[in-house]
């Protein structure tokens, strides 16, 4: 199958092959295009081409409503709720049981919810609202509304993310029983541990396209990581060693309950650091915090030394921190105005004269960043939404840089960017560190992660689990610090190999 | 908006069932207002004995009837993150109508369907555009209340309906009490309790709480959105041609600018109600005893001895009141939530 | 296209060519002013003139909602303009600018201050007598009555409530005005009003109404209440609104000068200007066809008469 | 809403700059109802010679001067992601407040600053309910707007202010003109390009487009959202306040239900003008050209023989109008900046 988003070819050649009565593990970095894929199957997104057959019939699905109708149940990776309405009718909308009088019947529905809960062994009050339920209930109501579909194809897109451990025993649980009745599952995860212990079959995606198919029984973590990883990592990710100089930031235990614990770090001048870790980890919720997007409860963040009041954005962007957030689409332009208003966005106190800026100063101060960036837009005042999701990008990064910052954050320099521009970024990056910037990276694409960093912190579950010099990080020690397994248990011996191979 | 009704306090999450009705019905902002109704009405029959004697109690029930209608309509369109500002020129143009097909010499019954036909047509005219073109509400009905007032303008031009040209039985409906209750008021309470139990028990009901909720989600759902939405104009819409068909018989005449500005008032009456603004969240229980409340205020208020023109700003202080008090509670019980997710966790 | 030209003419006392009139109620669709303006016309079949008439449509409100009507007027080059002016303040510009091409600018009902001549439909005074005397002899001269006006800012109402207010204090000391309520001339408004006054004031025995629509739409309450015929309601009104609720005893009298008359005199008035047989002068005298001989006022005010009393007895005679 | 304003059409695409300045003209919202207002006068004044002469110029360019004001400021305040339904009732507030300076004997100069300083603190009111406890401008505006309107009754009562009462230099200069250009229309374009100016070239401008535009994002920069919000409020208060001044100015006399209404039209006039309802986009040009084209309309359909009945309707449909063919361009130009990034990639 082939999709693409303007620019952006999600999917070049998704291929999957679900059988009844299996559990299918579908894998791949971020970006490989699983939840695209999977967004097809469920009809959100129709397929740009391919076929796909459901059950020996070619089927084209133009809307949600139709792939369930087929009897397909998706879990999406994002949760999907109606905060005014009660558990129960989420779980339930589109198709409540009709009762007498074609009123819809609750008590039977409170009763479905309610087994199905126990089921899932866990205690959700199916009367209450959805408002402020915890990212881990409303995952957790995500799956019991694929249950009750009970559906003869169920996917679920990075289902545990957000689960604790007893929570994902009972999901698998579930899982298996369905199994056993002979419904196909397609499980989608970034946790190997958690793939080898449910599931039959494996498919790996890489860039969209598919890579290959193996039986779980027969497979093994590091050869799963070299199909996912499988690319020339070190002329893709050209980091030009640059000459460490002090430290720029200093994190010392910061503490926000619930998302992350005690996370202490440093980072210094013309250094890449990288948190490295898997989904839903807490790394963009540490990065906000030290940007004061987020409120921490204790813990303090300095700048050369200089602490920085919590909480306030405007504080840090003074202190001299540029943050160029996960998802730049919502948070990192201001998408209706142009690239010159948004690069000089945040300069406006340096070219402002007497409070007031000239377009023709504006652009003049913006040209040399745009230019340097080869941001591909022909004028300036072109409004940001035209922009491919790569120049997105760039202009975000360009607007912060034309702060003149001291240290640079940045949540998923890549996500979403095609390859060409990847590189550029890149490139980008590694010649600012060299001109003695000091850069935060959070990534959760591996090789950016090892091709990148001077440094890898590795998040697990909010903690820091691992600190890896670029020297010692390699996919099967960021993995194990990252599923919280020990490397041993990924037969070390073979790593060197499984990278030669990779590199090869 | 107002989590605070739905939401069991942390503790009665054992015993969920009681636990949440009583919970619902101490913060229950539709008992809130009927409360502050109540005392309305009590103070003023303390006040001047003669307040619940006779038409006095008539009117006190008859008035609110028509904008209770309208309210009604109204909720449903805002419970889909929409508005709809037509609907005073939509009550003018059916009333007239109403009128004029009497007055034509046809029965009183095919006139006030065809009020609320032609109701239920502009409401559609809204509906398709908003829908269909997906431009804001706000706006187009803004607009379409311009040009349906301006189409009745030309229609009726300086002619009005009068009562002689009514028909009498029609008109007698205007103040006919069965039980002491007018039967319009009876009416439009029957209409009400219908759109509730619709929104409540439907299907199509709880799907537009959902639109105005989350309308992405509602579109991953792949519920219909368009259609739904559309049907809430028309119902608007509808209501509005009713609540027009009501305005001929009560005030037994409509002139070319019979209902102008109610729509405000109709949007005041759901909000006090609870109704939120933004969508998602409400009933028309709410909507139809705010609409009792705003018109029973003006009643009131002179015999407090509140001056006749200081009414416009208790009702608006009465609006502000009531969104600041929602926006309070809220942020309370989100504070609370949070708490409660720590300890869980 | 502009004829300037040709209304200097007109203005210029060539008596020969007929007086292009246009007449500007206060709004549309208000039956007292389409009784006016059906007495300008008579008057201009009489004089042979002709009558146009334009203005703001009753939806419309705000203070400077005839000016364009004027302005067009004045562009189309008409002899004379007939208004009743929505504020006394707002029109004057644009009526002096018609005034400046030399058109005549006759205003009735309600004046402005800039015109040449204001065909009043009844001195102030014998307006708020006469519905006192009405009411003070419908409720048998003592008990509680209250007002129920037009717009807060209606200049003449607010004159006349003032002028009633005193001549009770002066001579009815056993009635007392509980209240005074505002119906802004709209149907459902004025009917509320009502309703909300005898639930305000359980003692209430008469209401004076000094407004045609306000007066029938409480009519028309009243007839649907236990209160008919208990209330009593008197004012301004306009006998064919009138008519049902007189026949079926909820309203026993109620004044009002002759809309008709008043239309038919400032027609007239306009054509004597045109044709200069006056200027607008204290002391100027005209001939007002079947109405016989009126004279110019202080500052430039010509009064119709009292007001007439309307009652079941003549009420059938009328139809404006 | 309008990307299409600020997107090149692909083929000009070699030739950037020019093509752009082009694409932007022909495009241009501002513009296209530039043309459609000259248009209208021209129609006029071939229709009637007399159109642009003497005294009919003069009004012709200073009736708009009073809604070119509110305009301006209800801009301000929508670009925020908010609306001020309270404009009407501040205005008329402050019209009434400057008259009765004057008529007690303050100097003109005193009275206007009352009538302007009047209208920030009701504007501030609006701004601090709004930004502090974050509840929609569209409720709550509607509340202050009964609640100003009904201090206004009740300070007017049946009073008014007459023009006797008010300093002769101050009437003059609401009929005042220098070269036939009316002293108030000068005062309001100036007021209307410093605005203008400030949204485009000052720092605290951009701000409120980047709010309006994206929250979570001006959240992100940094920007002191409340602040700024409150700041819009204040201003379009204050420009209400001013448009009150010129009220007396012009009408020479104020009475209770000044401007009563009139907020409607100044949204009109903005979103007509291309401002976004929702938001980050639109120039307070177009809106002052906006207001301008209303008022004219209302003065040509007369001439061009159109009922008066139409114009509410002409008006409505004016709104509607606009606002979908904003919406096809705007789809139109993003399918065509999809192709365009499918050719560049
Ligand atoms: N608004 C929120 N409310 C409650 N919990 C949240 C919220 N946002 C994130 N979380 C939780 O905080 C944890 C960290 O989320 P975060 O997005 O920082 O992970 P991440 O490591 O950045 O993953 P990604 O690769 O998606 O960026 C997750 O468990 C997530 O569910
Ligand atoms: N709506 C969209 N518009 C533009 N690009 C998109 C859209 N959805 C996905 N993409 C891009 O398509 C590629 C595949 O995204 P997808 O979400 O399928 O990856 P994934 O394998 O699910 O990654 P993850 O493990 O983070 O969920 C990414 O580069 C993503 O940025
Ligand atoms: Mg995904
Ligand atoms: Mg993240």
């Amino acid at each position: 199958m082939r999709k693409s988003f303007g620019a952006v070819q999600a999917l070049r050649s998704g291929t999957l092959r679900v059988e009844p009565g299996s559990i299918h593990a579908l894998i791949g970095e971020n970006g490989a295009g699983k939840s695209t894929l999977v967004k097809i199957v469920a009809g959100v997104h129709r397929r740009d081409g391919g076929t796909f057959r459901f059950k020996g019939n070619d089927v084209d699905f133009s809307s949600t409503a139709e792939s369930k109708g087929a009897g397909i149940a998706v879990i999406y990776q994002e949760p999907t709720l109606f905060p005014d309405l009660s558990v129960t009718e989420n779980i339930f909308m589109g198709r409540m049981p009709l009762g007498a009088g074609r009123r819809i019947d609750r008590a039977a529905m409170h009763e479905e919810a309610e087994s199905i809960f126990r089921r899932l062994g866990v205690r959700i009050d199916p009367r209450r609202s959805a408002r402020g339920l915890s990212i881990a209930d409303q995952q957790i109501i995500e799956i019991a509304k694929a249950i009750s579909l009970d559906a003869s194809l169920l996917v679920m897109d990075e289902p545990t993310a957000a689960l604790s451990g007893v929570e994902v025993e009972r999901l698998f649980a579930v899982a298996r029983s369905l199994r056993d009745e002979g419904r196909g599952l397609v499980f989608i995860s970034h946790r190997f541990d958690e793939v080898f212990d449910l599931c039959d079959t494996v498919t790996v995606m890489r860039d969209g396209a598919y890579v290959g198919t193996e039986k779980v029984a027969e497979t093994t973590v590091p050869a799963l990581v070299s199909l996912m990883v499988g690319r020339e990592v070190d002329d893709l990710f050209p980091k030009v060693d640059a000459e460490i100089g002090d430290v720029v930031l200093s994190v010392e235990n910061l503490d926000s309950p619930g998302v992350f614990r005690d996370i202490s770090f440093d980072v210094r001048a013309g250094e890449i650091v990288a948190l490295a870790g898997l989904v839903g980890a807490g790394r963009s919720e540490i990065a906000r915090a030290v940007f004061g997007v987020d409120k921490y409860r204790s813990g303090r963040v300095t700048l050369d030394g200089k602490p920085i009041r919590p909480g306030s954005p405007r504080a840090a962007i003074k202190a001299g921190i540029a943050f160029v957030p996960e998802d730049r689409r919502q948070q990192g332009l201001v998408i209706d105005s142009s690239v010159a208003h948004n690069i000089a966005g945040v300069i406006r106190g340096r070219i402002a004269k007497g409070g007031l800026i000239a377009t023709g100063m504006e652009n003049k101060a913006v040209r040399p960043w745009a230019s340097r960036l080869e941001v591909k837009t022909n004028a300036l005042d072109m409004a940001a939404t035209t922009m491919s999701g790569g120049n997105q990008q760039k202009v975000v990064i360009a607007k912060w840089l034309a702060t003149g910052p001291k240290l640079l954050i940045i949540d998923e320099p890549t996500r979403g960017i095609d390859v060409g521009t990847k590189s550029e970024v890149h490139r980008l990056l590694s010649e600012l560190a060299g001109q003695g910037l000091a850069v935060l990276m959070i990534s959760s694409e591996l090789p950016e992660v090892l091709g990148m960093a001077d440094r890898v912190l590795v998040v697990c579950e909010g903690r820091i689990t691992a600190e890896l010099a670029r020297g010692e990080a390699t996919p099967e020690t960021v993995m194990a610090a990252a599923t919280g397994t020990t490397p041993d248990q990924i037969h070390l011996e073979h790593e060197a190999e499984a990278v030669k191979e990779v590199t090869a | 908006m107002n989590t605070a009704l739905d939401t069991p306090p942390a503790p009665t999450r054992r015993r969920p069932d009681v636990g949440h009705i009583l919970g619902g019905l101490v913060r229950s902002r539709e008992i809130a207002v009927l409360v502050v109704l109540l005392l309305l009405i009590a103070v003023a029959t303390f006040k001047s004995d003669g307040f619940l004697t006779g038409d006095r109690w008539r009117d006190l029930l008859l008035t609110p009837s028509i904008l209770m209608l309208l309210a009604a309509g109204q909720t449903m369109v805002i419970i889909t993150r929409n508005v709809d500002l037509s609907v005073g020129s939509t009550l003018g143009l059916c009333a007239y109508a109403t009128g004029e097909i009497m007055s034509a010499g046809h029965s009183p019954w095919l006139a006030a369907l065809g009020g609320v036909a032609l109701g239920a047509g502009l409401g559609a005219i809204n509906g398709l555009i908003i829908a269909v073109a997906r431009v804001p509400a706000l706006v187009i009905t803004l607009g379409t209340m311009l040009v349906y007032r301006g189409i009745l303008l030309r229609w009726a031009g300086s002619d009005r309906v009068n009562a002689g040209e009514l028909d009498p039985g029609f008109l007698d409906l205007g103040t006919k009490q069965i039980l002491t209750i007018p039967v319009l008021t009876i009416l439009s309470l029957l209409v009400v309790i219908a759109v509730g139990y619709y929104l409540r028990t439907a299907r199509g009901g709880r799907e537009l709480y959902a639109i105005g909720s989350d309308p992405d989600a509602a579109a991953l759902f792949g519920l219909p959105i368009r259609r739904r939405v559309l049907g809430a104009f028309i119902a608007s819409g509808a209501l509005a041609g009713l609540a027009g068909v009501f305005w001929a018989a009560r005030y037994g005449g409509v002139s070319s600018n019979a209902g102008q500005g109610i729509e405000l008032q109709a949007v005041a009456a759901a909000v006090i109600g609870g109704v939120a603004i933004f969508g998602g969240s409400g009933s028309v229980w709410g909507a139809a005893i705010g609409a009792f409340l705003l018109v029973t205020i003006n009643r009131v208020l002179p015999i407090l001895g509140v001056s006749d023109f200081y009414q416009q700003a208790v009702v608006g202080a009465l609006i502000i009141g009531a969104i600041v008090l929602d926006r309070v509670l809220s942020s309370r019980a989100e504070r609370r939530l949070a708490v409660d997710r720590e300890a869980t966790s | 296209g502009g004829d300037d030209g040709d209304s200097g003419n007109g203005g210029g006392g060539g008596g020969d060519d007929a007086a292009k009139i246009t007449v500007i109620p206060k709004n549309l669709g208000n039956p007292y002013f389409e009784a006016s303006t059906a007495g300008s016309e008579r008057a201009a079949k009489e004089f042979g003139g002709t009558i146009d008439e334009v203005g703001p449509g009753s939806g419309e409100s705000g203070p400077d909602t005839q000016v364009s009507f004027i302005q067009t007027a004045t562009q189309q080059g008409v002899n004379a303009l007939v208004i009743s002016a929505n504020d006394q303040d707002a029109l004057c510009d644009s009526i002096e600018q018609a005034q400046e091409v030399d058109i005549k600018v006759v205003t009735f009902d309600s004046d402005t201050s800039c015109r040449d001549v204001f065909v009043s439909q009844a001195d102030a005074e014998g307006i708020a007598t006469k519905q006192i005397e009405l009411i003070a002899d419908q409720i048998g001269g003592s008990g509680e009555i209250a007002i129920l006006s037009a717009a807060a800012n209606a200049t003449n109402q607010n004159e006349w409530i003032k002028l009633m207010e005193e001549d009770l204090k002066a001579n009815y000391p056993d009635i007392t005005l509980v209240d005074t309520v505002y119906g802004d001339d709209d149907d459902q408004k004025s009917f509320d009003e009502t309703a909300a006054l005898l639930q305000a004031h359980p003692n209430l025995k008469g209401i004076v109404s000094p407004t045609t629509v306000g007066i029938a739409a409480a009519a028309r309450y009243l007839s649907t209440s236990e209160f008919k015929g208990k209330v009593a309601l008197t004012g301004l009104g306009a006998p064919s609104q009138m008519k049902t609720f007189v026949k079926d005893g909820t309203v026993t009298e109620f004044a009002l000068w002759n809309p008709d008359e008043l239309g038919y005199l400032a027609a007239f008035t306009a054509d004597a200007l045109v044709k200069g047989d006056i200027t607008g002068e204290e002391g100027d005298t005209f001939e007002a066809g079947d109405l016989g001989e009126y004279t110019v006022g202080a500052d430039g005010v010509v009064v119709l008469g009292d007001p007439f009393v309307f009652n079941a007895d003549n009420i059938d005679d009328f139809d404006f």
